[in-house]
């Protein structure tokens, strides 16, 4: 009875509008049936459909006639479904009455559809007055229950099919509204919408062109959804005496006529109830369905782990004993470490064999750009990246000398909580918005201690006066929301700090900033780092940062390192081609004006690398040389450093 | 401040709805009179129970006294049984209130502890099962489940009264069958809200403190579901009081739903008035209600609500 | 008046009886699931067969009607017209009390029907009882009808329990709570009334007369949905059940501990024809009363709980002055021929039909059985199934005013004069036909005048002939009451009104 | 280069000349308990020219009310007062066809280009619908032959066309975003923030291909950015903007190569390659726009004030901020241009401060 609120209040949340468009319809299509909800949903939607088209052909018995010497006759070979108080064949009826059924469904969901949805998007571009109107009337309309909103209707208009289909039609008018106006809204604050605007675009053609397509999908799922919850306010008004008429059938009505020889011919109630929940059923199947194709922020759902993977366990090195580099152990050791995301269509590297040492009181910037796998390295180490998502294929990573894969939760929670500090790069949402900064900052410094309260509150206090927040007493009451980006940021750094960590590891930590806070950001990392000797590894595709950050500098390409070795002799003379085109193709560097030395092309994609060396289609070096494509470059040292190229030396100034 | 601004927002709503309730009333076909008078009634007997009735005064009057009944209750009389229509509220609230707060709570409980297993389990056999349960339970036309579950629990396995209110017992059935809705969409709400926080970063922050992943999912992730949750349950409550009319009806609960009723199919228009009234200022508490609960769980809309 | 008295008789003798099988002291509960929510047992508002049960119960009128709906003396000792018929006296049992202490008096007795017959009250049964004028107290034990107008079927309407005498000081204490607990004289008394769920009888221990409570307490469950009312006496949660729905009585005759009882209903149902067009045709209203399978619908559709209309008014209405008829044949060939003859071919005429839904057994079932039965003959039939507001709206409608052409109604009457008097006078309010007819006019004007039970007899007969021969209504059956009663219960009787009578309920 | 400094005359040589313009958000008051509404100066009194063929840039921390002022340029914005003129013409009070002919002259290109592009529509959709807009080069097939000229211009090939946003990398979805900018023939293009979403390698790709269309369109830019490299390279004068007004503005040599004002000598030391140990740390953050501080709205992180009060104590007041020379909380500075430079610096110190010579490593 309540569906259709439920419906909206799944609505009331507009999902954001599609940002991945499906490339066409068939697509849309083949994501809906490679989900098994969507599959069936599909198959039964369609069913239905047919059997509204065809069911009134295929009945084997007139579904009209009837006969008072067979009534409610159980079901046989001449009566499938039995019969009914009449004596009229059950089964025929059943056919008969997809059209009308289904038809109160569509006829219902297409009226609220067609007034609704013309409102809420006039509403949310028109705003002012005709808006305030709208969802005035919307809020009225709202605050009758909408069975009884529909009963007074029915009752109003009387009792037949057409004001069924009203009745139904109107109480699910406010969800179309609200929510087209909604999804109209976000749709357009889009960039998109604005651009067009400033081409000089009619109203008329943002809304058609571009809005109604972009809020399609939306509506769509939600009509689906209405669909289903439509059809059971329907029946809830047979049920009440105020459906559709006799002797037509209806399920919704043959079922509220049926319902009281539940007992005693259950067979009367079974069918026309089994077909109404299955047409509700079949297309709420479909719009879950369909809302997890057009909502993102259903989407993103881990791939399952089969049985097999999960059988099959990564083969992972031994942390062993640390490389004897030095003669401390050193705060950070990666080793050959291999990486790959789980995809449907298997495993796809993302970091491929990455070698890194980092000693405590010194900090590494691992660069690279969007796809690199510096990220993916990132959580790695900070044992961050879910087993589901990303599988440690190869490889070693030890922090503190202790292995850092392959462990049991718990150990994982002692390792985390002991060695690991994690900055990420929004502060904003690395913060839980419900929470005040001083729970969240006490719950990492409670953890795997038993300090009481007041010395839990004191060590907060320290924590946020160390990241230099003034009147740390007072702000522990606030919310992430009252802080500015510069100080959420500061508070994020006080969480990963809290259990005095070995290894900070920070993901752009302040590329989310404007660079007087940048600065200051920067500057207070460095002061506690000299503080604590903690080791920092960094990640970040900003050259300056690591200029003035970094003591060593990782440069990241398509999952390996192609340079690594001290910040300053790395970034003067770079060696590797794609690390010079880097630093070269920074504005301002160079000549006011003229040309800015680019890198040509366009960074590798994940899954589709070239033969022998990744750098291969963008690098000036490589022309005429077989070696390039043959083989891929291993790092060795040139210079005091690591550079995988084959032709290293040549990037001598 | 913001409770006082709300209800005086809220004003012009009721106003208009007051309108509504009265006026449509009088478009309902049949003519209270008539069917107090019965179908073997002369006109002239109809007449004089219209005169009684006061149906014969002009429209405004009426309604004049329909807004001064709102808080004179004595003149606010149902025309079947002549007592106060506050007074057949007030006997008949609770048992609605009972149904709806339990279906509620239950179905909150259920579903979030569903939901919760759904989002954990993705892909899962149990997940496989609990979508199944609840597309079923939203796909289900309430009274007709009804009807079965009475069969089976009441009169099969007796184990609860199959009809009435007179005791706690009485209310089981209604409230398990009237939380299959809540419980469902709580499920998928639930389920959905967590895996959008799953990708949060702040969770992430919470593993990298060393916190177990019950603790992450519980304290973090669900606490912000909750956030969502609570809306929808102000939705939800408002739906389960529009459908007590249903289930008061299957299950012989005397609640304002099934008096809802019965008085539209007896054109007692003030019962009908005021009943429709009553839940649309119910509404308009509800939302407030929701608004002031999702401010205490989310302290970012006490700014907003502040700022504006 | 002479005749009156055979009545009588026959009315002392049935209280002697009566009085003699109930002289034990009260014991046990009987439980009561009904399926309709009283709004009040005010007599001058209450409009449901439960609620008159309750009036029967806890309050008293000068004369009841026995399980058969025999007019029997309760409060009245005596009574008589006088001369010129303008006068109707009441003599009433002296001594007697309301069940908060009142003496109910002649004085009481005519507050109380003064206050049914006041326009300020309001009351539904005003303009039935409008021939009664006023009441007035002469002494103690003596009650004066000054009447409006002559009546000859007074008893019948005082039998009523709309005429219950009402404590008037108690309801102008008590307002509108007074139709939750009424004060009254009868056996018993209202303890508790749970709106829409519940409400409970106790014995009342004032009362002194021919119907001593017998049981402890009767409890009311209302339970609306058939199923659920159904369950609760499957379960054994109440001993009686209102109401069984054809389809459940085989259940309940399953059970070891309960069956159906099926008491004979004075509800008659039927098509009451608009008198327009081709319906003005004698012909066309024959066919159509041909065309229906009676006896098939009451099995099949009605489960049995019917039996084909013999006579426009059904058993139970003053059985002395029915008539009955030979049931009228299921001959569709012959209603075709009669069509054709009216000038009709097969699918020239159209015909609507207004059906309530859910106030008389399965009549939605039978209206679209009906349609389907005229589909047989050639008419295109077409059923509207409506809300109760809309069908009352429809059938009480002016003939005129009308654009359907028949309506589904089912009357329980309150005698011979008020039915025929009001269907069928032309020009009447309740007139809903359109029909009219000089000699059943003339017939109608001097029933009501006379008050020789002879005389009545016969111009009623003539009466009801002239009515089943013109047809201005498809006669379709009386229905039957069912109700489950335990096999613990013994001595439940139900008037052929619907109304339970507790009298000389006992448990085993 | 001194066309920069004429903010009285306008020009008919000029491209975009903005006056005295500003623009205020009024909050919604309060229904009860009175007060006033709350009101954002997001721009407030800013004013510029742009000569034709030149590039100007706005610099400026997010909530320094940059993107407002770009939005007014466009028009998507009405100024509360002040004038923008564009092509010599006042762009308030233009609606029908002289609006959309004005806004054929001037397109704007935003930071996004995922979010810039309609994620349903190809790029020739989006590039032919720009043109259907403005009736230009009616018949499709003149269409196809004019979309497939800009496409060769901004350097993608015909195999993009069919494709919808996502298929594309960011580089190319942002040269598809200056396709629709540029394919009807506008003079102006006001981009806002055109690489910072670009990777690396790509930035300097894009910042070519702006440079390249400049130059063989003739083109005259508007920059948004918080970029100082950005700047230099690219922008011929620029305006330093904090908290809706600017606070130093001038020829990009003058500005960025002897900032005056505190805050673009921050800016300065922020972005170069050793700023961290090099200079000051700006302390704080940007106030809100709904509640400019007084005086100097810069006054509450200026770390030149807090220099000059301890040199002179007498002249300074306390604070929250510590003690500040009492002008610098108390008056608002009114422009101060550079002595024989060509720059004005919004400063009251501005004179008594030594112009830093920005410590960028070239």
């Amino acid at each position: 009875m309540t569906a259709a609120m439920d419906t909206m209040a799944l609505g009331a949340t507009p999902p954001r509008a599609e940002a991945r468009t499906p490339r066409s319809r068939w697509l849309t299509l083949r994501r809906i049936v490679s989900q098994p909800k969507g599959a069936i949903g599909l198959a039964l939607v369609l069913g239905y459909l047919l059997l509204a088209i065809f069911g009134p052909m295929l009945a084997p018995l007139d579904p009209f006639k009837q006969n008072f010497a067979q009534t409610l006759k159980p079901p046989s070979a001449l009566h499938w479904f039995g019969t009914d108080q009449l004596g009229r064949d059950v089964f025929s009826r059943i056919l008969l009455g997809a059209r009308a059924t289904l038809g109160v469904g569509v006829g219902g969901v297409a009226f609220a559809f067609l007034v609704g949805v013309p409102l809420g998007v006039l509403a949310a571009w028109r705003r002012g007055w005709f808006d305030a109107i709208v969802m005035r009337a919307i809020d009225v309309m709202l605050s009758f229950p909408d069975i009884v909103f529909a009963l007074a209707i029915v009752a109003i208009l009387g009792a037949n099919t057409q004001n069924v289909i009203i009745a139904v039609g109107v109480v699910s008018i406010p969800i179309f509204a609200r929510t087209a106006r909604a999804v109209t809204l976000s749709i357009l604050a889009e960039p998109y919408v604005e651009g067009l605007s400033s081409l000089g675009a009619r109203p008329s053609r943002i809304i058609l062109r571009h809005v109604l397509p972009n809020i399609s999908g939306t509506l769509l799922t939600l009509s689906t959804l209405l669909f289903a919850s439509t059809l059971l306010s329907a029946s809830g008004l047979g049920f009440l005496g105020l459906g559709t008429q006799p002797p037509f059938p209806e399920w919704g009505t043959m079922l509220g006529e049926a319902r009281s020889y539940i007992r005693s011919h259950p067979h009367l109630a079974t069918f026309p109830g089994l077909f109404l929940a299955g047409s509700a059923l079949a297309f709420n199947l479909l719009g879950d369905a369909l809302r997890t194709v057009y909502d993102p922020t259903s989407r993103g759902v881990a791939p399952r782990r089969s049985w097999l993977d999960r059988l099959r366990r990564a083969k992972v090195a031994p942390a062993g004993a640390p490389a004897g580099e030095g003669d401390a152990v050193p705060a950070l050791s990666v080793r050959g470490l291999r990486l790959a995301f789980r995809t449907p269509a298997g495993l796809l590297e993302v970091v491929r064999g990455v070698d890194l040492t980092l000693q405590a009181g010194r900090t590494l910037a691992v660069v690279g750009e969007s796809g690199s796998g510096k990220t993916s390295l990132l959580r790695a180490v900070a044992t961050l990246a879910t087993p589901a998502q990303v599988a440690v294929v190869e490889g070693s990573i030890a922090v503190g000398g202790e292995s850092a894969v392959g462990l049991s939760p718990a150990a994982l929670m002692e390792l985390r909580r002991r060695k690991i500090g994690v900055v990420f790069q929004d502060a904003a949402s690395a913060l839980n918005p419900v929470l005040t900064v001083g729970a969240q900052l006490a719950e990492a410094v409670r953890i795997g201690t038993d300090l009481d309260a007041a010395a839990v509150r004191a060590r907060c206090v320290a924590l946020l006066e160390d990241v230099g927040i003034s009147d740390p007493e007072r702000r522990l009451a606030m919310y992430p929301h009252q802080f500015s980006g510069g100080m959420k940021q500061r508070i994020v750094i006080a969480i990963a700090l809290a259990q005095d960590p070995q290894l900070l590891l920070a993901d752009e930590p302040t590329s989310a900033l404007d660079v007087t806070i940048q600065q200051q950001i920067l500057a207070l990392l460095r002061d506690i780092q000299r503080r604590r000797g903690m080791a920092i590894l960094i990640v970040t595709h900003d050259l300056n940062l690591v200029a003035r950050f970094a003591d060593d500098v990782a440069v990241m390409y398509a999952g390996s390192l192609v340079e690594a070795g001290e910040a300053a002799a790395v970034l003067r003379s770079p060696l590797h081609p794609y690390a010079q085109a880097l630093r070269s193709s920074v504005p301002g560097g160079s000549r006011r004006g003229a040309p800015l030395p680019a890198i040509a092309g366009e960074p590798p994609m994940v899954g589709s690398l070239p033969g022998g060396c990744a750098f291969r289609p963008r690098c000036e070096r490589t022309r005429g040389r077989p070696e390039c494509a043959a083989r891929e470059p291993a790092a060795r040292p040139v210079d005091g450093r690591l550079v995988a190229c084959h032709f290293a030396e040549e990037g001598r100034a | 401040m913001f409770i006082p601004r709300r209800l005086a927002q809220a004003l012009p709503t009721l106003f208009v709805v007051s309108l509504l309730v009265f006026f449509f009333m009088d478009m309902i076909p049949g003519d209270p009179a008539q069917m107090l008078a019965g179908p073997a009634a002369t006109d002239e007997e109809v007449q004089s129970i219209r005169e009684f009735l006061g149906l014969n005064q002009p429209l405004l009057t009426r309604y004049g006294l329909f807004l001064k009944g709102l808080w004179d209750p004595s003149i606010a009389t149902s025309f079947r049984t002549h007592r106060p229509v506050a007074v057949e509220l007030a006997e008949r609230l609770p048992n609605t209130l009972i149904v709806a707060i339990g279906g509620l709570a239950l179905g909150l409980v259920v579903g979030t502890v569903s939901g919760v297993v759904c989002a954990l389990r993705q892909g899962g056999f149990a997940e496989a099962i609990i979508t199944v349960l609840t597309l079923t339970g939203i796909s289900m036309p309430i009274y007709w489940l009804g009807l079965l579950c009475i069969w089976f629990f009441a009169v099969y396995l007796g184990w609860v009264p199959a009809a009435g209110a007179s005791t706690p017992m009485h209310f089981v059935l209604p409230i398990l069958v009237v939380a299959t809705r809540p419980t469902a969409m709580f499920s998928r709400l639930i389920t959905a809200s967590l895996l959008e926080a799953m990708s949060k970063d702040y969770l992430d922050t919470a593993r990298a403190k060393g916190l177990s992943e019950t603790r992450v999912i519980v304290s973090h992730a669900l606490r912000n579901s909750l956030v969502a949750a609570v809306s929808v349950a102000g939705v939800q409550f408002g739906g389960m009081l529009g459908g007590s009319v249903v289930t008061e009806t299957v299950f012989g609960i005397p609640g304002v739903g099934r008096l809802l009723v019965d008085a539209v199919s007896r054109a007692d228009y003030p019962v009908v008035q005021y009943t429709i009234l009553m839940f649309a200022i119910f509404f308009v508490l509800i939302n407030l209600a929701t608004d002031l609960l999702t401010q205490w769980l989310d302290p970012r809309t006490r700014e907003e609500r502040r700022a504006a | 008046m002479e005749k009156l008295r055979l009545v009588r008789y026959a009315a002392v003798l049935a209280g002697v009886l009566g009085s003699t099988t109930a002289m034990a002291a009260p014991e046990g509960v009987l439980r009561v699931a009904v399926g309709a929510d009283p709004a009040t047992f005010d007599p001058a508002f209450n409009d449901l067969p439960v609620a008159n049960a309750v009036d029967l119960a806890v309050l008293e009128g000068l004369f009841r009607l026995d399980p058969k709906n025999n007019i029997q003396k309760n409060l009245a000792t005596d009574y008589g017209f006088s001369a010129d018929g303008k006068v109707f006296t009441v003599k009433i049992k002296t001594g007697k009390k309301f069940s908060n202490g009142d003496p109910l008096n002649a004085e009481a007795v005519a507050a109380s029907f003064n206050r049914l017959l006041d326009e300020k009250v309001g009351s539904i049964y005003r303009g039935l009882y409008a021939s009664l004028g006023v009441a007035k107290a002469v002494g103690e034990d003596t009650v004066e009808f000054h009447m409006a107008e002559p009546n000859g079927h007074v008893l019948m309407l005082l039998a009523n329990t709309a005429a219950s005498i009402v404590n008037v000081k108690a309801v102008a204490q008590m307002g509108a709570e007074y139709g939750r607990k009424p004060v009254g004289s009868g056996p018993y008394m209202v303890e508790k009334f749970i709106g829409g769920e519940s409400f409970r009888l106790v014995p009342n221990p004032t009362y002194s007369g021919d119907y001593p409570a017998t049981l402890k307490a009767i409890d009311f469950t209302v339970a609306p949905e058939d199923g659920a009312r159904m369950a609760l006496l499957e379960t054994g949660g109440v001993d009686v059940v209102e109401r069984v729905p054809p389809e459940s009585m085989p259940a309940i005759n399953a059970l070891k501990t309960a069956k159906v009882i099926n008491p004979p209903s004075m509800f008659s149902i039927n098509m009451e024809l608009v008198l327009r067009g081709p319906l003005k045709d004698a012909k066309v209203r024959k066919a159509l009363n041909m065309a229906i399978d009676r006896q098939g619908m009451a099995e099949g559709i009605l489960g049995g709980l019917g039996t084909p209309s013999v006579g426009m008014v059904g058993p139970g209405t003053q059985d002395e002055l029915r008539r009955t008829f030979p049931p009228i044949k299921f001959d569709p060939e012959g209603a075709k021929k009669l069509l054709a003859e009216a000038g009709y071919k097969p699918g020239t005429l159209q015909l609507t039909m207004t059906c309530p839904n859910g106030r008389y057994i399965k009549d939605a079932q039978v209206c679209q059985a009906i349609a389907g039965s005229f589909e047989n003959i050639g008419v295109k039939a077409t059923a509207n199934v409506v809300d109760r507001g809309t069908w009352s709206k429809v059938v009480g409608l002016d003939p005129a005013q009308r654009t359907d052409n028949m309506g589904m109604v089912g009357r329980a009457t309150a005698g011979m004069d008020y039915t025929l008097f009001r269907l069928f006078k032309s020009g009447v309010g309740a007139n809903r036909t359109g029909y009219s007819n000089p000699k059943v006019d003339d017939l109608l004007a001097e029933g009501r005048r006379v008050t020789d039970p002879a005389k009545q007899k016969e111009i009623y007969g003539e009466v009801q002939e002239i009515v089943w021969n013109d047809q201005p209504f498809i006669f379709l059956w009386y229905q039957t009451q069912a109700l489950g009663v335990s096999n613990k219960v013994q001595g439940l009787e139900v008037q052929p009104n619907e109304t339970l009578v507790f009298d000389k309920v006992t448990l085993k | 280069m001194s066309a920069a400094l004429r903010i009285d005359q306008p020009s008919s040589d000029e491209a975009v000349s903005v006056s005295n313009v500003s623009r205020h958000f009024v909050g919604r008051r309060p229904l009860f308990g009175g007060g006033s509404a709350p009101v954002a100066r997001a721009v407030d009194g800013v004013s510029f020219r742009a000569p034709r063929g030149s590039c100007f840039a706005i610099v400026g921390e997010s909530g320094s009310g940059k993107s407002s002022l770009a939005r007014l340029l466009v028009g998507l914005l009405q100024p509360t007062s002040g004038e923008v003129r564009v092509d010599g013409a006042a762009v308030a009070g233009l609606d029908g066809a002289a609006l959309r002919g004005l806004r054929r002259k001037i397109q704007l290109v935003l930071q996004d280009p995922r979010a810039s592009l309609d994620p349903r529509m190809t790029v020739f959709d989006t590039l032919e619908e720009a043109l259907q807009v403005h009736g230009l080069h009616p018949g499709r097939d003149a269409r196809q032959a004019r979309v497939a000229d800009v496409m060769a211009l901004v350097g993608l090939n015909a195999a993009h066309l069919d494709r919808y946003p996502h298929e594309l990398s960011g580089g190319q979805r942002q040269r598809a975003a200056i396709a629709r900018a540029i394919i009807c023939e506008p003079e102006i293009l006001v981009l806002d923030e055109p690489v910072s979403a670009l990777d690396v390698s790509v930035q300097a790709q894009i910042i070519n291909l702006l440079m390249e269309l400049k130059q063989s369109l003739s083109l005259t830019f508007i920059i948004i950015t918080h970029d100082l490299g950005l700047v230099e390279h690219m922008a011929d004068s620029v305006g330093v903007m904090y908290l809706g007004r600017f606070v130093e503005q001038g020829v990009v040599e003058d500005v960025c190569g002897a900032p005056r004002h505190p805050y673009t000598q921050s800016l300065m030391a922020a972005s170069s390659h050793h700023g961290a140990e090099a200079g000051a740390v700006l302390e704080g953050s940007i106030p809100s726009p709904l509640a400019v501080p007084t005086g100097c709205s810069f006054h509450t992180r200026c770390p030149a004030a807090r220099v000059l009060a301890a040199r002179a104590p007498a002249a300074a007041v306390d604070t929250p901020h510590g003690r500040l020379p009492r002008r610098c909380v108390q008056d608002q500075p009114s422009p101060m241009p550079a002595p024989g430079g060509a720059s004005i610096a919004t400063c009251h110190f501005a004179d008594a401060l030594p112009a830093q010579p920005a410590p960028r490593s070239a």
